[in-house]
């Protein structure tokens, strides 16, 4: 087993560390993060499993090239999701989701 | 003999960022912890970065290398400055014994 | 090469409505129309072509990404072009001049990102789609600017944005499993290695998430009720779908030959009962009109699950099933919706039971409101009634008893709520209300799809014939 | 050599543990703020991490964003909602 | 002298985690901003290490990003953190 | 008890994904066999640069309009203020800034030309415009990078319009979408990334500014 | 292709056609709305006398359509189908005729009488279709045209009517649903055939053919009226007159019956149906029916809820015709389609004309209404008197096939369930008659209107004396070669047997 194997493990670590903070955390800003580390884990698996060849040092770029665009698409996504949050902090007086469910 | 000289200057650095960490962690207020982590934050870093330049293979690199120091220096120096000004004006008292 | 257009030319239409604002309206309606135009150009050329892969780059498969032109593409296709075009005329009228500003770039990005999703034929693109057309539609559901309609829009991001990163996961083990992001190559490739089942379970979660199936429904009838009338439309209509379309493709090609359809037939058809069930009962019980609408489509979703699992159960008629019934609930739900958006508009609320006369003072709606529900309903002679007829039809050949009497519990329920709303717009409520005028194409365009929606159950034989067109769902043919 | 390779196992586990250490803690501390500037150290961590896979065109763009980008837009956001919750306060004193 | 460089990473490491405590018990915002300062400009040592260590160039330009973007966030959270209009008065 | 759930839940997936990888053989399956052979059609040197923009431009091209999609929903949700509503005005700070950007701005052009054939790249460098222009706008310098300027709004879409026109060109020639001419492709790789720098440092300066100063719409 | 091909469509057309253009018609056109009607109505009647004419020299009508891969959506005009369409076009004609004298000048007549064209075009349809899906589909249009009708008037009591009839026939056309797509599933045929067509199956499929048919009765028996499947059809008397004259004898409670003739002869075959022994559980439910109608409508004292009772009770003759399987039975139920129609349409228009010219709603109030009323109420006693079977008005004709037809079976229970369902219409008709006829009327009407020339507007008269004249003709010239009952013998002659 490769140390890199470790890093892909810590991969599923964030991303399993995200999904529960994701569901238990009230706050909006909390569950952001929780989806940004989540994000990050999906990317740390990504590229660390693209480490495994053993033969040659070219590494693949790939997943890489793939990551980046994840990393864009997270960039753009959190940015809305703060916009969003503000402007529902204003409307709701707290950064929460309120169960509007049950009017 | 280069390697020894550098690694003496690595260590001169390790010592700094060890006074910095130390000092942020021991000191007790906003104010003198500052005065720590500037310390880390341009000797340290100094230092260490003088080390690289020792092994480095080209001019290129210890531009480089040098580059990055100043750029840690001035960010160091202005966020300090900063953050004092900014805790003053939020109303962080000042540590008196 | 038309098949690009169809990528290209909203985009296109965007950046130009957002660099002249003063014009978007006209750019937004002609870029439509030209869509349209190309997707039955798209369509002549399949008949007479059959499907074909474009290669992106002139890089092939396990480099490039590979666009893919089939029959089940060509339709999802030109439901979006439809959906598209009528709504987009609806919208000229109901945005008032702010939201207007924005909506049209937005609005064409996704569509430009629904026509990406249906061509596309790799994993990773599809990852990319996704998140274009979900940030497109939370900035959309929010434009409503109340506080509903942002925690909709906020709920949904995040729920869309979890379903991304699951599936995303997926897409990551799939690679390094086996090496590609091309759904043909991956289909040759895969076999059954823990990696398999791993990407399996986490795809299918991602993509069950954003298409609302009924443990995760939760999030769905909040940001479809308080958006926009024709975000909501388009929402029910095509991006649940959306994701729906990638569990096909991705069953159709990479699952099935892997042997999980035994477990997940039983799973799907399970919680698509119970959406069925629960979706309609929560429908039943609403008092406001476009969250019942709303709580109907977590029903509608039921069935398509059902369909989705009979055809995992190896009946080659429910995967028509599937598509008639996608085809029929979006044209139907998004006139629900739009009506709604009228009488929204029209009495300043929707409260079901202060309907007041509605059945008389906007006729047009109503009836278009009926028909939708007639098609919603599945009764005879309506695009819905051909979808459920050959989900009973599969259901009876299988012989499973339960999924029966799911699908007619469910047409009852949602006789149900149909006409508990059809039934108070007879009636006069007793304190008057001020009402606004409704523009004609704001009550002409829900109930021109509705009737689409009825006419749908005329022309099964021939839609058939173009859904066949590829072979979209090859993989069940070849297995006995 | 062979202090070489456990000195690197070390690094990798050290850098593992605490990417793992600062999640946590980002996502269940008390303090908002505090969670804000956990996350940033995360992205730094993250970055080295990426360097230490050898993808530096990842490392870059976690830098750039992480440094740059990120922090500078989570930590407006908390002033905002801290504002907003401020004048909300004051509203309800009035 | 590679395991010199390594040990002082590893050392280097050893400070951020130490760090950490600054953080989760700073009293005052401003204490969380500079410790997360000291981190990144540990990181770049850290990267300007590996960098030699290793043998990829690379690093070290993402040790300098690092430096050259170091101040945004601190700056970004002193822009939108100071409470008091009243109170400000030009400097120097 | 909802924790208890998710816990098992969550641990439950943990172990799974674990050991899905865990059994992964040892030699990877990815691309670079095949990425590096094809390298040399590809233009450029650096490989993930050609992943991203000639191999897999079309997904490149999509997440330029999920950006772009970002920035508008940003605008659509929010009223833009035209100027930052500072609370610090140092004389220190626009002197730091006086000397930090132009360096930002060079290194994102050294970025933008390194990625050819070193790490680096179009969103590397775009970034460091964004940083350079958000460090700008919170040293208090006027300038003006908002969409209310038709030119600013060309700018935010450029790389949009730069990949719409190299399609439509390549189509035209090829009658496949970006298929980019071997010889030429460096250029055009070179000018799509050119343009990318500028509209994703706008926009990510953009988006920081729309949300730094959103405040409540005006009656 | 010769336009014989297309006459059934056409049939349907010209009513549905003038149907969509009245939707969109406003209020105050009503001088077009009434040309469009009866412009329909001729049409309608036109193609019908052709294709009555065509059959009976044995011309074939037949109009297809591909719907779904294997089905056809097809219509073909044989003996039943023009027997029962010449019924509902006839009895059309004259509900349009009253509907426009009840209805015209109240408010939404364009959508009432919209939907009323719909729901004739959907019973043509019924009447017409070729295969069972066809039959579903204009079934279940039916359902719902009927829908706006009964919700007509916009209170809160017809609301809840309305959705209770929703509900009752919505399940109906559920369980028909099930039931047409597994037969469908075993037989991979639809189309209704002389004999039936089940029998490829029965012996593979026993017990799902005994489901199929049961659940084919209890999807028709919802319409039909069935105990207990009749829940609805009481309380959807809160409608207008017209609508209950077409809920009743025209169209819905028809189509019903029509579908469980078609299944019986045409699906199922009546060998069999006997064969599955499943024509004894019918005749009984059947007999039930008879007779619990008959007991709740002696309690009823509103005029048109008795009238419904009534209506349950009678429908039921048809099933019980049809049950007892043998060709003279048969007879007397089909026939009674026609007979129960025309007599039960009489008395709806009677008491839609108490109502609306006096106010009267209740039997108590009826005292002397005949003086009052004498026209209308002949047309109601020759209505109700053929209802209690007395000869020699239409409903004698009925009962005495169907007693025939009983003992020529063997099933002699049948002929009490007769006797006692005919005492029981008498004890709650004739109390009617005597109030109208021989108490002394009151000195003020709840709601008079006074027509200087006749006792009520001409439009409302006419009806129930047409069709009151209708039942007697029908009851008296039953042997001439164009009574419904010569008609029906060369059904049974030509299909059946």
């Amino acid at each position: 087993m490769s140390t890199l194997f470790v890093y892909a493990i810590v991969g599923i670590g964030l991303f399993s560390i995200g999904l529960y903070a994701l569901i238990m955390q009230k706050h909006l800003l909390r569950k952001l993060l929780a989806i940004n580390i989540m994000g990050s884990g999906v990317f740390l698996l990504f590229v660390s499993l693209s480490m495994r060849s053993v033969t040659g040092v070219l590494t693949d770029p790939v997943p890489s090239a793939m990551v980046i665009t994840g990393i864009v698409v997270a960039i753009s996504a959190t940015a809305l999701a703060l916009g969003l949050m503000i402007k529902i902090a204003r409307k709701s007086a707290k950064a929460e989701l309120c169960n509007l469910d049950q009017e | 003999m280069i390697d020894t000289i550098s690694i003496l200057f690595l260590c001169l650095g390790a010592i700094f960022f060890l006074a910095g960490t130390v000092g942020l962690l021991r000191l007790p207020d906003v104010y003198t912890r500052l005065h720590a982590l500037t310390k880390a934050d341009n000797i340290g870093v100094g230092f260490i970065v003088i080390a690289l330049c020792l092994q480095a293979d080209s001019w290129f690199v210890v531009a480089k290398l040098l580059f990055i120091w100043i750029l840690i220096f001035l960010a160091g120096a202005g966020v300090s400055h900063f953050i004092a000004k900014n805790a003053f004006y939020n109303g962080i008292d000042i540590w008196k014994r | 090469m038309i098949e690009v257009f169809l990528i290209l030319l909203p985009f296109f239409g965007g950046i130009l409505s957002f660099i002249i604002p003063k014009f978007n309206k006209v750019i937004g309606l002609g870029t439509f129309v030209l869509t349209l135009f190309f997707v039955f150009g798209l369509g002549l050329q399949l008949l007479d072509k059959g499907s074909y892969y474009h290669f992106i780059g002139g890089w092939d498969a396990p480099l490039g990404i590979n666009l893919y032109v089939d029959g089940l593409s060509l339709v999802m296709l030109g439901l979006t072009s439809v959906m598209g075009l009528s709504l987009s005329i609806y919208a000229k009228k109901y945005f008032i001049c702010k939201q207007s500003l924005w909506f049209w770039t937005i609005w064409l990005f996704m569509i430009a990102g629904l026509n990406a999703l249906f061509l596309s034929q790799d994993i990773f693109n599809f990852y990319v789609t996704l998140e274009l057309i979900g940030l497109s539609s939370v900035a959309l559901t929010a434009l409503s600017d109340t506080k509903e309609a942002l925690t909709g829009a906020m709920r949904y991001l995040l729920i869309t944005l979890l379903g991304s990163l699951f599936y995303l996961l997926g897409v990551a083990l799939l690679y390094h499993g086996f090496g590609s992001v091309d759904i043909v190559i991956l289909s040759k490739k895969i076999e059954s290695i823990p990696v398999a089942w791993a990407a399996l379970g986490l795809m299918s979660i991602g993509l069950l998430l954003k298409s609302a199936l009924f443990p995760f429904h939760f999030w769905l009838p909040l940001a479809h009720s308080s958006a926009p009338a024709p975000i909501s439309a388009i929402l029910s209509a095509v991006i649940i779908k959306a994701s729906l379309y990638i569990q096909l493709r991705l069953w159709s090609s990479l699952f099935i030959p892997l042997g999980a359809d035994l477990y997940f037939e039983v799973l799907f058809a399970f919680f698509g009962s119970l959406a069925v069930i629960w979706g309609s009962i929560k429908a039943l019980v609403q008092t406001r009109l476009k969250m019942l609408i709303a709580y109907s489509t977590v029903a509608q979703v039921g069935y398509l699950f059902i369909a989705f699992s009979l055809a995992l159960g190896g009946i080659s008629i429910a995967w028509s099933a599937l598509v008639y019934l996608i085809l029929s609930h979006a044209l139907a739900k998004s006139a629900m919706f739009l009506v709604a958006g009228n009488l929204l508009h029209f009495h300043g609320h929707d409260r079901i039971i202060d309907l007041d006369r509605i059945a008389q003072r906007l006729p047009l709606s109503t009836t278009a409101f009926a028909l939708a529900g007639v098609s919603i309903i599945g009764l005879p002679l309506s695009g819905g009634f051909i979808g459920k007829w050959f989900l009973l039809e599969a259901s009876i050949t299988k012989s499973n008893w339960v999924i029966t009497c799911t699908i007619l519990l469910g047409g009852l329920l949602a006789t149900g709520y149909v006409f508990k709303v059809l039934g108070f717009t007879f009636t006069k409520t007793a304190f008057s209300q001020e009402t606004k005028n409704i523009s004609l194409s704001m009550e002409l365009i829900p109930l021109s799809l509705a009737i689409m929606a009825i006419a749908l159950g005329f022309f099964a034989t021939p839609l058939f014939s173009l859904m066949e067109i590829g072979n979209p769902f090859f993989i069940i043919r070849v297995q006995p | 050599m062979e202090t070489l390779i456990i000195a690197e196992l070390l690094f990798d586990l050290l850098l593992s543990g605490s990417l793992l250490f600062l999640a946590y803690k980002t996502l269940t501390c008390k303090e908002l703020f505090q969670a804000i500037v956990f996350f940033i150290v995360f992205g730094l961590l993250l970055s080295v991490t990426w360097g230490r896979l050898g993808a530096y065109d990842v490392a870059m763009a976690e830098v750039v964003i992480g440094a740059g980008l990120t922090g500078a837009l989570l930590l407006s956001t908390f002033m905002q909602l801290n504002k907003i919750n401020n004048k909300l306060d004051e509203e309800k004193k009035q | 002298m590679n395991s010199v460089y390594i040990v002082l990473i590893l050392f280097l490491f050893f400070n951020l985690v130490a760090g950490i405590w600054r953080l989760m018990y700073g009293p005052t915002n401003e204490d969380r901003i500079l410790t997360s300062q000291l981190f990144g400009t540990i990181t770049v040592v850290i990267l300007l290490l590996f960098a030699q260590m290793s043998g990829y160039a690379v690093l070290r330009d993402v040790a300098l990003l690092f430096a050259s973007l170091a101040a945004v966030a601190a700056i970004a959270f002193v822009q939108s953190s100071a409470k008091k209009r009243e109170n400000r008065h030009s400097d120097d | 008890m909802t924790r208890f759930f998710v816990v098992i839940v969550v641990s439950l997936l943990f172990i799974g994904v674990s050991y899905a990888i865990l059994s992964l053989p040892q030699q990877a399956q990815g691309l670079s066999q095949a990425v590096y052979t094809e390298m040399g059609k590809s233009g450029v040197s650096n490989p993930v640069t050609a992943v991203l923009m000639n191999f897999r431009a079309y997904d490149t091209l999509l997440e330029m309009a999920v950006l772009f999609v970002a920035l508008i929903g940003v605008y659509s949700l929010s009223y833009i203020k035209k100027e930052a509503n500072l609370r610090l005005q140092s004389s220190v700070l626009q002197r730091l800034g006086g000397i930090l950007v132009p360096f930002l701005l060079l290194l994102s052009v050294y970025l933008l030309w390194v990625g050819a054939h070193a790490s680096g790249g179009a969103f590397q460098a775009g970034s460091m415009v964004s940083a350079s222009a958000i460090l700008m706008f919170l040293s208090g310098w006027k300038f003006s990078l908002f969409p209310q300027h038709t030119f600013v709004r060309l700018l935010l879409s450029l790389s949009l319009i730069v990949f719409l026109f190299i399609a439509i060109l390549t189509l035209y020639m090829s009658k496949e979408l970006l298929l980019l001419p071997v010889k030429e492709a460096s250029y055009f790789i070179f000018i799509l990334e050119a343009a990318a720098t500028v509209s994703i440092g706008i926009t990510l300066f953009n988006l920081f500014v729309a949300i730094f100063s959103q405040q409540k719409e005006k009656k | 292709m010769n336009v014989n091909t297309y006459i059934p469509l056409f049939v349907i057309l010209s009513s549905f056609v003038p149907a969509l253009i009245i939707f969109r018609l406003p209020q105050k056109r009503h001088t077009l709305r009434t040309f469009l009607n009866l412009f329909g109505i001729f049409m309608t009647l036109f193609f019908v006398l052709w294709m009555f004419i065509g059959v009976y020299h044995n011309q074939e009508y037949l109009f297809r359509l591909p719907l779904l891969p294997n089905l056809d959506f097809s219509l073909k005009a044989g003996a039943l189908a023009l027997f029962f369409t010449g019924l509902s076009s006839i009895l059309w004609f004259i509900t349009t005729i009253y509907a426009i004298g009840y209805l015209e000048g109240s408010a939404h007549s364009s959508r009432f009488f919209g939907f009323f064209s719909l729901c004739i075009t959907a019973t043509i349809g019924v009447a017409l279709s070729a295969n069972l899906i066809t039959f579903l589909i204009f079934y279940e249009i039916l359902t719902l045209s009927a829908y706006p009708l009964i919700i007509h008037r916009g209170t809160e009591e017809s609301r809840i009517a309305g959705n209770k009839y929703l509900f009752y026939t919505i399940a109906g056309g559920a369980l028909l649903l099930l039931g047409v797509v597994w037969l469908y599933v075993l037989t991979e045929t639809l189309e209704f055939t002389p004999k039936g067509f089940v029998y490829t199956i029965v012996q593979e499929h026993h017990f799902a053919s005994m489901m199929i048919f049961t659940l084919f009765i209890a999807g028709f028996g919802v319409k039909a009226a069935l105990f207990p499947l009749h829940g609805w059809l009481p309380l959807a008397m809160v409608a207008p007159a017209p609508v209950s004259a077409l809920l009743h004898a025209v169209a819905v409670v028809k189509a019903g019956a029509f579908g469980i003739i078609r299944v019986v002869y045409e699906v199922y075959g009546i060998e069999i149906v006997t064969l599955l022994h499943l024509m004894t559980p019918l005749a009984v439910i059947a007999s039930i029916t008879i007779i619990y109608g008959s007991l709740r409508a002696l309690f009823q004292d509103n005029l048109k809820r008795r009238l419904a009772f009534s209506t349950v009770s009678q429908v039921s003759y048809i099933i019980l015709g049809v049950a007892i399987a043998g060709p003279v039975a048969a007879m007397g139920g089909i026939v009674h389609l026609v007979h129960q129609g025309v007599m039960k349409i009489t008395l709806f228009m009677g008491a839609g004309n108490f109502a609306e010219t006096l106010g009267v709603h209740y039997i108590s109030q009826m005292n002397g209404i005949g003086k009052r009323m004498p026209l209308t109420m002949v047309a109601f006693s020759i209505g109700a008197l053929g209802m209690i079977g007395i000869p020699p008005i239409a409903g004698f004709i009925t009962k005495w096939y169907l007693g025939f037809g009983a003992l020529d079976s063997g099933e002699e229970w049948v002929l009490f369930i007769l006797a006692g369902s005919s005492l029981l219409n008498a004890a709650y008709f004739l109390p009617i008659l005597y109030r109208a006829w021989f108490l002394s009327p009151p000195q003020s009407w709840p709601d008079e209107q006074i027509f200087s020339k006749t006792e009520t507007k001409l439009s409302l008269l006419l009806p129930p004396l047409i069709t009151a004249f209708f039942s007697l003709i029908f009851g008296l010239f039953v042997a001439t070669p164009w009574s419904p009952l010569s008609w029906v013998q060369l059904i049974i002659e030509r299909e059946f047997y």
